[in-house]
């Protein structure tokens, strides 16, 4: 579904991933693991249009993506969670969703995502009017991909969802992108918390200073010593 | 209209321009420098001056045939039929960019002498560097009565100032009260720069001295907005008399506002500025239908003396306006110094304004209703009589003094 | 990595030395006093925007209204003198000291405003300023007052012809403005501005009283400004409401500074040798045709030099410190 | 020997809204202390109070035997309160050296003493390679870094970190914590908010847990993630198995 | 008169207040569209009101082209954003007023006739101009209108997003350009609409815009950035207040009375009296 092939980005003069190839199939889980500053938010980055790649292609069905503009990609079916979450924290919750929409303005029932939404996250459904900045952290996670949701995508990307969010939550969250993968869409990952990640992610891939380490299905990944130790700190 | 002027101007341009690369004066030419806004609110005077400064200089240059000083000839006959190159600098109505502009043109362009500038506060700073220059400065249109006071030796003035004009007025009224007109209580009404300040001060003082009430006294601001609470106030006031000091901007936002708020005096009674400009007429003509001007400067002068006609033919081909008030005094203020250095036989500052000084040209020899040009020993001319103009019919008459006179004044305006 | 620092310190030093004796030694190569002048003019603005640039690109709060301060060190010293025969020397100094007491008071409630509410007001107050002098009429109102100049006299400052003592003056002004700042750059002030530029919470919590460091660095623009004030109006020797006060002169204070490079040790500098002589030159060689060309290529250039070096023209020489930069960068990321 | 800090019966409202509760909570010198809770319990307000950002509406804060509740942020700094915050508030358009230099300044009025101080704190931290960079191109895990330098800087006694964890694989987040451990050695005291159980339980020598702005439970890590009611508010029950 | 400055700083507003770009070129904006009205009406002798329509129609292209070709860049700046806009829409209103004066000449122009000019309508002992009324009117509905687009349609929340954060709207699929660009376009036209209403009763030259640009910055602000209601209600205020001070006060000084109850009012509300920002 998604094929990103060899892709290297630099910013800054800095190359921050090199020659990074990662497959996604329809229906997957995909992990994306690595210490910080191993290229892996650059990796969501680049796929979703927000830095453009120096060399290499990403193709979504068959679509070429790199050259679009990142509001085209969005359009074309891929919605990406940035790991500070970008709200527009003056407007409401409902603004928000409803902005999530926004391709879909011309149609008579925009919002039919807002279902899987409420029933994911119920606690927004009961914040409707409420500015996004008065929502907590765990909140403003669970609108962001509430939001991204409303894009209608097929491919959704998370940037750390669990980042800064208390454990129950975390849980919360995890779970919700199990049933986002059970109501036909394919999760990209990208996350710290390796080990809650590889128990929901059907395949992962780490990356270790802008190059992919290793990659496999994520219960081999999981037991891998080396990874045991260097990744999970056991 | 525009594209013959457009071609008019881009000659302007490349000489302009191609100027400061020529070299410096030599005896066969000799130099003055032009200082006026060229950019910025009042672009427009600094253009319309311009044209008038050029028709001058075709009377001064070309042969012609006018009973003017310098007509007949090419060129000036003192200095062997030099001929008279002008360089415009641009104050953008700032002080020291004029001051900048004068310096540059004595020091650089070595002009003999330095003509201008429309605002008063610029013609304060261009007047002191002449000064210190030795360099004789004609003040061809700044009307301000403090400009002369300074004790400089080197400034000239040809035209009246604000004081002579506000006299005028006054001698206007007296003159209607003899004939029973009832003239009891005036409002004064002037920008708050220089010009409006001054003018403002001598007309309050002047109505002191002969007996007569201002009833309202509004300073505004230049350029405002609005004028709406002002004409209110006016309007509330309802003096015999509206006299109002203010440039074209402000005079036809003040003429609008007036005839929105439905108030009309009983008659006008202005000081030149904006009220002798074209643009004002343009702007709000039907409405001002009676409105009586000072000037100095009146085209029916053209009914006794032709050339005055043939000369404004002359501006009107270059800028396709007639004279006014401001054009013809910056055309005369020109002839007026390039009479001096041709008597004065030398490019030389000290001769020229000792020239200046001497100078003594009837008023029959000027396209002015003026006595006389001499100066005296402060640089301004006493003998430069003010006329009041009523704008009658689409044009202005002559109505004031009864010498100049050629109609009775319609009072009240309408 | 601190001999790094220091040898940076001391190389801006020896820069500003060697330019300001070359700029000294200026007048025995030009004679022109029409160039002289445009030098003159450029040194002024170079002071006073490396003034402005301590409040608003150091401390970080943009000013529009410094012409406040301008006009009162000028209306100061000439009221003074004028009025009751006090020495401009001492004139400046008092007008200096006023614009800071006013910057200081204004900073009370100024200060806690914030983005364009703040630089609205200082527009607003400077704008204030001018009306109220433009109908003073013991300040002479719209008249001005006219400096009676009567020959050259160090004492009382004035020079009929000569433009040096001029040229003298606003070469040391504008050392001491830039010396000032390269002063403060080093000194707690400068690091507790910039901090309060960068965040006044997290400054906070450092320590950084944010309102006195907003109420120095108001105080010591205020201070040179008006100095440069003072210098303007003796150098013009008249002085009226709009010609020392108009909002042009705010503008003129931050533009060289912005094309320079805001909060910058040499952005004012820079700007102001480039800006300067340019307005000037466009004016006389093309202002005089009436129609507005000068202006298209000013504004164009202004428009140009914003677009394409936000960060000022010094950006052009950082260039090279940027790449050193990037190494350093490698250097830590494969550390 | 009285404790470092002590919040008194503190409230905080806002409009409508109660942040914090008649909190009463008090933190020994040289101890490590976690506060955590839920989300929106109120923890970065109680930072904000002890820090001195705003006054409290109602309470008192003593902070080295002083009532300091009506001191501001920056007088509080001067006495030893040394902050992070969870939004990283880096002088982006400084270098790193500069950023520590801001900090180290309240103590070190010489400019000179200064930046040898702002080197020894970016040594202390392992930013030393990073001094001359600008703090904008740092990566969010040096911004948090740079965060506790700069506040280190300052010399506090009392540290108070707003989650300088967050976002650390768990092998770098033993490199933090070790950090932390180095500095209580130091002699600083920490109070911590943090939500990573798995780091932040073996580190704290005391844990308190805030829930809709009152205190919850207090006391040793090992008894408050077994307390059922932080399960039930806080942890999950997935949580209270893994810790 | 109040409405009028209302009307004039609601497409100040609309730029300045609710997509946070600071726009100093705005009375530039004001004077190409009382040109353009005026040239309507010099050689099609098209009525100034008739012509609003099409003023504020060109006047829309105007602004999204100026978006486009110019501050879309100034936008992009990472450092001192704010003084990047300043300077270049400066700079712009430079280039603007020396274009003015070179294709139109410094003359001063004004239309003398029209439907409306000079007509009063008195009542009950008040004058009421019929330009400034019908200004008025325009004013309220262009108001109304703005606010209704603002709060009640996709686009009108599409564009407090690109404010709020315009690197994030692509997330949602939203272009911002596009947005911005309709914005500019939109806040433009408004200004057109003034400008064909000012064109009845002032006067127009080069640098007529630089006597409304204080005016109206001081209005948008004194209503509160980011609110439209703010922008309407500054401008009936800065009205009143300057026809107290001018009773009051010397006339050269009624600006005064406007600065101070700006400074007033940010002293106590340092976001304006309706400002979310």
């Amino acid at each position: 579904m998604l094929s990103v092939h060899e892709i290297t980005t630099a910013y800054q003069g800095l190359v921050a991933i090199s020659a990074v190839s990662v497959e996604v199939t329809k229906g997957e889980i995909v992990c994306v693991a690595g210490a910080n500053g191993a290229g892996k938010s650059t990796l969501l980055k680049s796929i979703a249009g927000a830095e453009r790649p120096r060399s290499g292609t990403v193709t979504f069905d068959g679509k070429r993506l790199n050259g679009m503009a990142q509001h085209h990609i969005t359009a074309a079916g891929i919605a990406y969670v940035p790991e500070n979450r970008r709200l527009f924290p003056r407007l409401s919750v409902r603004d928000n969703l409803r902005l999530g929409s926004y391709l879909y303005r011309g149609e008579a029932d925009r919002e039919g995502p807002l279902d899987l939404v409420f029933e994911l996250f119920p606690r927004l459904s009961e914040r409707l009017d409420q500015r996004a900045e008065t929502l907590s952290g765990g909140e403003q996670q669970m609108l962001a991909i509430g939001r991204a949701l409303m894009t209608r995508p097929r491919l959704l990307m998370l940037d750390e969802p669990s980042q800064g969010i208390m454990p129950k939550l975390v849980d919360e969250i995890f779970q919700a992108v199990l049933r986002i993968r059970d109501a036909g869409m394919t999760v990209l990952i990208v996350e710290q918390r390796m080990a809650e990640c590889l128990e929901i992610a059907d395949r992962a891939y780490i990356l270790q200073t802008g190059r992919v380490l290793m990659q496999g299905p994520a219960a081999e990944i999981k037991g891998n010593p080396d990874v045991r130790k260097a990744y999970l700190g056991l | 209209m525009t594209i013959s002027r457009r071609d008019v101007l881009l000659g302007a341009t490349a000489t302009a321009a191609l100027v400061p690369l020529a070299a410096r004066a030599q005896t066969s030419e000799v130099v003055i420098g032009v200082i006026y806004p060229f950019s910025g609110g009042s672009a427009q005077q600094g253009v319309d001056a311009q044209k008038a400064y050029e028709t001058a200089l075709e009377v001064i240059n070309k042969d012609t045939d006018f009973d003017l000083p310098l007509a007949k000839g090419e060129g000036l006959p003192g200095l062997g039929g030099a001929k008279v190159r002008l360089v415009f600098a641009d104050h953008q109505a700032d002080p020291q960019k004029g001051r900048a502009e004068a310096e540059r043109l004595i020091t650089q362009e070595k002009v003999s002498a330095i003509i201008g500038t429309y605002q008063s506060a610029v013609a304060v700073t261009v007047s002191q560097i002449c000064e210190r220059y030795q360099i004789p400065f004609v003040s061809a249109d700044n009307s301000s009565p403090s400009l002369h006071r300074r004790g400089l030796k080197y400034y000239f003035r040809a035209a009246p100032h604000d004081e002579m004009y506000s006299a005028a007025m006054f001698d206007f009224f007296d003159a209607l009260k003899k004939k029973g007109t009832k003239i009891e209580t005036l409002a004064l009404f002037h920008e708050d720069t220089i010009f409006g300040t001054d003018s403002g001060n001598a007309q309050a003082k002047i109505a002191g001295e002969r007996g007569y009430k201002i009833v309202s006294d509004i300073k505004y601001r230049a350029n405002s907005p609005s004028l709406s609470a002002e004409v209110q106030q006016l309007k509330t006031a309802n003096a015999d008399v509206l006299m109002p000091s203010s440039y074209t901007t402000d005079g036809i936002l003040l003429v609008k506002t007036m005839a929105e708020l439905g108030y009309k005096p009983n008659a006008i009674v202005a000081q030149d500025a904006g009220f002798s400009e074209k643009a004002l007429y343009d702007a709000v003509g039907d409405k001002l239908e009676g409105v009586i001007s000072r000037g100095t400067f009146s085209l029916d002068l053209a009914q006794k003396r032709p050339m005055v006609g043939k000369i404004n033919e002359m501006f009107k081909a270059r800028s396709g306006k007639d004279f006014n008030d401001l054009t013809s005094r910056q055309f005369m203020g020109l002839i007026i110094l390039a009479d001096a250095i041709s008597r004065a036989k030398s490019t030389d500052g000290e001769k020229i304004r000792d020239a200046l000084a001497a100078t003594d040209i009837p008023g029959e020899q000027t396209i002015m209703p003026w006595k006389r040009v001499k100066f005296d020993e402060m640089g301004q001319n006493n003998d430069a009589d003010p006329v009041l103009l009523q704008y009658v019919g689409g044009k202005f008459v002559t109505i004031f003094p009864p010498q100049a006179a050629i109609a009775e004044a319609i009072w009240p305006m309408k | 990595m601190d001999k790094n620092f220091a040898a940076r310190r001391r190389r801006d030093l020896i820069v500003a030395g060697a330019l300001a004796t070359l700029a000294a030694l200026a007048p025995l190569f030009v004679k022109d006093v029409y160039v002289q002048n445009i030098l003159i003019l450029t040194l002024m603005y170079a002071a006073l925007s490396q003034s402005w640039n301590i409040l608003s690109g150091y401390c970080g709060q943009i000013s529009l209204g410094h012409a406040l301060y301008f006009g009162i060190g000028a209306y100061t010293t000439e009221l003074l003198f004028t009025k009751f025969g006090v020495l401009p020397w001492f004139g400046m100094l008092a007008g200096g000291g006023i614009a800071a007491l006013i910057a200081m008071g204004l900073g009370y409630p100024f200060f806690r405003l914030r983005g364009h509410y703040f630089v609205i007001a200082t527009i607003v107050i400077a704008e204030i300023g001018l009306l109220l002098f433009q109908n003073w009429e013991w300040a002479g109102a719209a008249m001005g007052i006219t400096i009676p100049v009567r020959g050259d006299s160090w004492l009382k400052f004035q020079f009929l012809r000569s433009k040096l003592p001029y040229f003298y003056f606003a070469l040391g002004l504008c050392c001491l403005a830039w010396f000032v700042t390269w002063w403060l750059e080093d000194s707690k002030w400068g690091f507790w501005w910039r901090a309060v530029k960068d965040n006044p919470e997290a400054a906070e919590s450092l320590g950084v009283v944010v309102f006195n460091s907003k109420m120095g660095a108001a105080a010591v623009s205020a201070f040179l400004v008006a100095v440069g004030g003072a210098f303007y109006a003796q150098f013009l020797a008249y002085i009226d409401p709009e010609s020392v006060m108009g909002f042009q002169f705010s503008l003129l204070m931050a533009l060289p500074a912005v094309l320079g490079g805001i909060g910058t040790l040499w952005g004012p500098v820079l700007g102001a040798a480039i800006l300067i002589p340019m307005t000037e030159l466009t004016r006389s060689y093309i202002g005089g045709s009436g129609r507005g060309v000068d202006l298209i290529v000013y504004g164009a250039l202004i428009v140009a030099i914003s677009l394409a070096l936000p960060q000022g023209l010094v950006s052009l020489f950082s260039r090279a410190k940027a790449k050193n930069q990037v190494k350093n960068q490698v250097k830590g990321a494969t550390r | 020997m009285t404790a470092l800090l002590e919040t008194r019966g503190v409230w905080q409202r806002f409009g409508g809204l109660v942040a914090n509760s008649d909190v009463s909570i008090s933190v020994g010198r040289g101890e490590i202390v976690g506060l955590i809770g839920p989300n929106g319990a109120g923890k970065s307000t109680l930072f904000n109070l002890i820090a001195g950002v705003l006054p409290p509406t109602q309470g008192s804060i003593w902070f080295d035997g002083e009532d300091v509740t009506n001191l501001p942020a920056a007088e509080r700094c001067q006495r030893g309160v040394g902050r992070t915050f969870q939004v990283v508030k880096s002088f982006e358009t400084m270098t790193v050296i500069d950023n520590v230099i801001v900090g180290a300044l309240v103590r070190n009025t010489v400019m000179r003493e200064a930046r040898g101080k702002a080197h020894e704190v970016l040594e202390f931290t392992g930013l030393a390679a990073r001094a001359d960079v600008l703090a904008s191109d740092l990566v969010p895990a040096e911004k948090r870094r740079l965060e506790v330098a700069r506040a280190l800087a300052t010399e506090p006694k009392l540290l108070l970190l707003d989650e300088v964890l967050t976002g650390l694989t768990p092998t770098e987040a033993q490199t933090g914590v070790a950090l932390v451990r180095k500095v209580r050695d130091a002699g600083i005291t920490v109070l911590m908010v943090e939500h990573v159980m798995e780091i932040v339980m073996p580190l704290v020598d005391r844990a308190i847990v805030l829930d809709l702005g009152k205190v919850l439970v207090e006391g040793k890590p090992a008894d408050v993630v077994r307390d059922p009611k932080v399960i039930k508010a806080y942890l999950g029950d997935r949580h209270a198995v893994g810790a | 008169m109040g409405l009028l400055y209302g009307l004039i700083a609601v497409g100040l507003a609309l730029i300045f207040g609710l997509m946070d770009v600071t726009n100093f070129a705005h009375g530039e904006f004001l004077m190409i569209a009382m040109y353009l009205s005026f040239f309507l009406f010099a050689f099609f002798a098209i009525d100034p009101l008739l012509s609003a329509p099409l003023v504020a129609a060109a006047m829309f292209v105007f602004g999204a082209v100026v978006y486009l070709l110019i501050v879309r860049f100034a936008m992009r700046a990472k450092t001192n954003a704010g003084m990047v806009q300043i300077f270049t829409t400066f700079g712009l209103a430079i280039v603007m007023r020396g274009l003015a004066q070179f294709f139109f000449t410094p003359d001063y122009r004004s239309i003398p006739q029209s439907w409306l000019g000079g007509k009063t309508i008195s009542f009950a002992g008040i004058f009421l101009p019929e330009p400034q009324l019908v200004g008025a009117l325009v004013s309220i509905a262009a108001f109304a209108g703005l606010y209704f687009f603002i709060h009640r349609t996709d686009f009108g929340r599409a564009l407090e997003a690109t404010r709020e954060d315009p690197g994030a709207v692509a997330l949602v699929g939203i272009d911002k350009n596009r947005v911005f660009a309709f914005g500019w376009g939109l806040g433009a036209g408004l200004v057109g609409l003034a400008g064909a209403i000012m064109a009845v009763f002032f006067y127009i030259y080069p640098d007529v815009g630089a006597s409304f640009a204080l005016i109206a910055y001081v209005t948008v602000a004194l209503g509160g950035f980011g609110s439209v209601f703010g922008a309407f209600a500054g401008g009936i205020i800065v009205g009143l207040v300057e026809a107290v001070t001018a009773l009051m006060l010397p006339p050269s000084l009624k600006s005064v009375g406007i600065y101070a109850v700006y400074l007033l009012v940010v002293f106590i509300r340092p976001r304006g009296l309706f400002g979310s920002m």
